[in-house]
């Protein structure tokens, strides 16, 4: 991994701050007009979601090299109450009832790699990759 | 669809005014506000179905569902102002036998 | 050459031909390209990005404000991708279920009788349709030794998968009560211990049991809170209410039943069925229990089977094929 | 002001503040609005067709062409539009129905013990969970006035709603079994003539069936195609395979079910479980059954209860929380 | 109901003819382009059923008037193998597998009122309207 930059969510700015971050490196590493509007919206739903349900929270972007070709990670991580049922969350279908976790299953589906950590009281910490094709 | 529902406090125990059609859709709406009342130890409460046009076999099971609770918790339920075709659906059912139906000038005193 | 570029080709070569000769040819080709990149799973931002990566080229000198629109057009659609892609995983996971749910309703087909018993003197029909796939409605025809004819007809409370689970206590209950045919008052007492000791809190199941024996013509019937039948008795021409009071299965343990009983001349005959038949609805109008008499009717020349399966299909077509609970109706004539 | 023109207000508003002092914030905005329109049901092609009113509006003198190629763009979206309107049916349709197995999967919960028996000299503890809402693995732990435990533990083959219908079937089976316990070899006999009768051809049921006499000590158990359990031996510190040979339920009418014996001494155990279990996968990988052992032996200073949940709980977490089969894993232990 | 045109579907071409005389009725009406296009791809799928599935087959247009509104009727006329099981049919969810009837469910939903009639072996007729808004 080369370039990293992390962004403070604390109010909406930071949402906004965070999505120009993932849309500049994504458009450096090459990224499709397309792609670069995924891995953003990605950002802008990981970065609402601690905006809105916990206090504090950070947004990580970093470019990864697997050998093979590049991509770029995406990590979400907040202090805040943690899900309770991840099974729950990840099912797809209709969640977007609200609430922490909600809008998971889509950044999964706008992403390669999805991977998350969470255990109640003790905040979450969310990872995704994109590949370059 | 939802149900109309409205409690209103008693001297003694809770009226519940029902507006709508209960069915397998509505039905559970039914029962979130009809529970806690019959759950209560030595309740009194008189479920009001003036206004319910319709009432389906999934109707029928949550008050039911609350006369079994009621009898647990030595409550009392009874309902009101059923319009014939509910009424009818009681009596079918050998329910009228078991639930307490008031007669309509009966209860005008409650 | 990708997909992806097969694609653009595709499309590029659509929207020039539309251009230049604008016509309804080309829009009939856009609209089966969109069939097939639907077939493709293409989501509909890709598609977005198609066109503008078209007209970028077919234009060379398009105007700066319009390209970038182009990225507000994009970003919206990427919400309809989501959900686009949300819709195919959802599709495949409802074929999942449904193919279950299938297996399921096939096994419970094994539940109802394969064929209705003969008669010498009397002729029986039934039909029962599920309103999903799964039903909540039961029956049961059984002659025993003596040319004794048993007839079970069970609705549970509401239906689909929930009424079919219950649906299957009711069968094995049956299938557990002893050899020997029971008395109407007392099977449904002896069925209503064991319903009540198995059913939620909220359900409960209603049932007409009967016997009819060929030698006196006697019908004889108990009710647990079901629908109220019909007795046709043909000397008068006349539909008599064939009601049997009682409480329904699964409420209170201690249940008693009362026994009735009809005796049938020939010609007379008697009907039982659900309240998914009287429930039949045509918008807000529900069919009338004199209509129901008036369709039978209708049909009485003919055979009992052909009754009912008449009777279904009239009903079926009235409410626009739409059934709103599970539809079991049954019919036995005395013939000579 | 309609909803539509709403929208197309918000969208112009947008579209503007972007084109004039293009930012992220511009693309934030159309990604909320994205969310919006979808809230509020509109079709994705309702989005491009106000993408065009607006830049009309924004730029009269827009490019014939331009203005044309849309009409293009509109023709393909008119199918994802289709594909949309479906996905918010079929989401409605989903709701429903999993409601519906809520419900079913809520009775089922019913079928099974609501409490384990306490013993004077022995411990029990029992897990099962199902791979989707339904189960189709059974279990039952009873004990008679003479402190005779009785322990049932049976898997229908497949899972889900199918699995789970003739589950009920296993259920109402042993509830009609005489009141007395049986010996396991002749219970599995009889239980085996019910189920023959009453399943699918393609179908049927493994299952264990054991009694335990707390005052000879000995655990006496039967098979019927099931999977083997583990007997541990104090003394010898070991993992003994528990197994008895026997036919699977519902192949052949006439099955006799070989009775097997182990006397368990002072902190002995068995444990009984369903091929949920050993079937655990991570990617390619099986669980192996020496893996389980170890699992177990890792928490066997636990009680019975917090065995089976520890094992349950590594084990969902090694397979990423997806189970692909029914989980039921039973222990009793022998503690004076 | 006033005017009336019917297109005859033998070829692909009387697919193409028939979309192009329900785009001039519906544009003549006053429909707004996202309609034009949604009654035009109706027009093309009963259509295209009748060119793929059954021999002889006639599209239909109509304007009609209830009083209030002008709308626009779309009959689909064929001597075709008709549809065995219309309940099947019309269900809503993955109705492409193909076959006379396919892409119905696409249909009734691009337009306000759907009927459909049809009996094995004596033809489907089925009507559909859109009104104006
Ligand atoms: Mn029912
Ligand atoms: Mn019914
Ligand atoms: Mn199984
Ligand atoms: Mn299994």
């Amino acid at each position: 991994m080369t370039t990293q930059s992390s962004v403070e969510i604390g109010t909406e700015w930071g949402i906004v701050s965070a999505r120009q971050a993932g849309r500049e490196l994504s458009k450096g590493l090459g990224f499709s007009s397309v792609d670069q509007a995924r891995i953003t919206t990605a950002i802008s739903e990981l970065a609402r979601n601690i905006y809105l349900y916990t206090k504090n929270g950070v947004i990580g972007l970093e470019v990864v090299n697997d050998g093979h070709r590049q991509g770029i990670i995406i990590t979400a991580r907040d202090q805040g109450p943690g899900i309770e049922n991840l099974r729950d969350v990840m099912v797809d279908g209709y969640s977007t009832s609200g609430g922490l976790g909600a809008g998971l299953p889509g950044v999964k589906r706008l992403m390669d790699e999805f991977d998350i950590q969470s255990n109640p009281g003790e905040g979450t910490l969310i990872t995704t990759t994109k590949w370059l094709r | 669809m939802n149900l109309d529902l409205q409690t209103k406090a008693l001297s003694v125990g809770t009226r519940l005014y029902v507006g709508g059609e209960i069915d397998a859709y509505t039905a559970p709406q039914l029962k979130e506000a009809l529970m806690p009342l019959v759950e209560k130890q030595e309740a009194y409460v008189i479920v009001d179905l003036e206004e319910v046009n319709y009432i389906d076999s999934t109707g029928l099971g949550i008050f039911v569902g609350a006369l079994k609770a009621a009898d647990q918790h030595n409550s009392t339920m009874r309902l009101v102002s059923l319009n014939d075709r509910v009424k009818r659906l009681f009596s079918i059912t050998g329910l009228d036998e078991v639930i307490d139906i008031a007669e309509k000038r009966e209860e005008t005193n409650q | 050459m990708t997909t992806y570029e097969g694609l653009r080709d595709s499309y590029k070569q659509i929207l020039y031909n539309f251009l230049h000769h604008k016509n309804e040819q080309s829009l009939y080709e856009a609209q089966q390209f969109s069939k097939r990149v639907i077939e493709e799973q293409i989501s509909p931002e890709e598609i977005v990005s198609i066109h503008l990566e078209v007209i970028e080229d077919l234009y060379p000198n398009l105007s700066s404000e319009t390209r970038k629109s182009f990225e507000i057009l994009l970003e919206v659609m990427i919400g309809y991708g989501m959900a686009y892609r949300e819709h195919q995983i959802l599709k495949n996971k409802q074929l999942e279920l449904e193919s279950e749910i299938d297996v399921a309703a096939n096994m419970q087909h094994t539940f109802l009788p394969k064929e209705i018993p003969q008669l010498a003197d009397a002729d029986i029909g039934v039909i029962s349709v599920p309103a999903s796939k799964m039903s909540g409605d039961y029956y049961n025809i059984v002659k025993d030794g003596n040319e004794y004819i048993a007839i079970a007809l069970a609705d549970i409370i509401g239906k689909g998968v929930p009424a079919a689970l219950c649906m299957s206590m009711i069968k094995y209950a049956m299938d557990s009560l002893p050899e020997q045919l029971l008395q109407p008052g007392q099977l449904l007492a002896s069925l209503n211990r064991t319903v009540e000791q198995n059913i939620a809190a909220n359900m409960f199941v209603t049932m007409m049991y009967a016997s009819y024996d060929p030698a006196t013509h006697i019908f004889s019937y108990s009710g647990a809170g079901h629908e109220p039948g019909f007795y046709y008795d043909a000397s008068e021409d006349r539909f008599n209410e064939l009601y049997a009071k009682g409480l329904a299965l699964g409420i209170s343990r201690d249940t008693q039943y009362r026994e009735y009983q009809q005796s049938l001349s020939v010609g007379d005959f008697v009907v039982l069925f659900s309240d998914g038949v009287t429930e039949c609805r045509n918008g807000d109008r529900f069919l009338e229990r004199g209509e129901l008499a008036e369709l039978i009717r209708k049909y009485q020349d003919k055979t009992a089977q052909e009754i009912v399966d008449n009777v279904y299909r009239e009903l079926e077509n009235w409410q626009d094929f739409q059934l709103h609970d599970d539809f079991t109706l049954l019919l036995l004539r005395r013939e000579v």
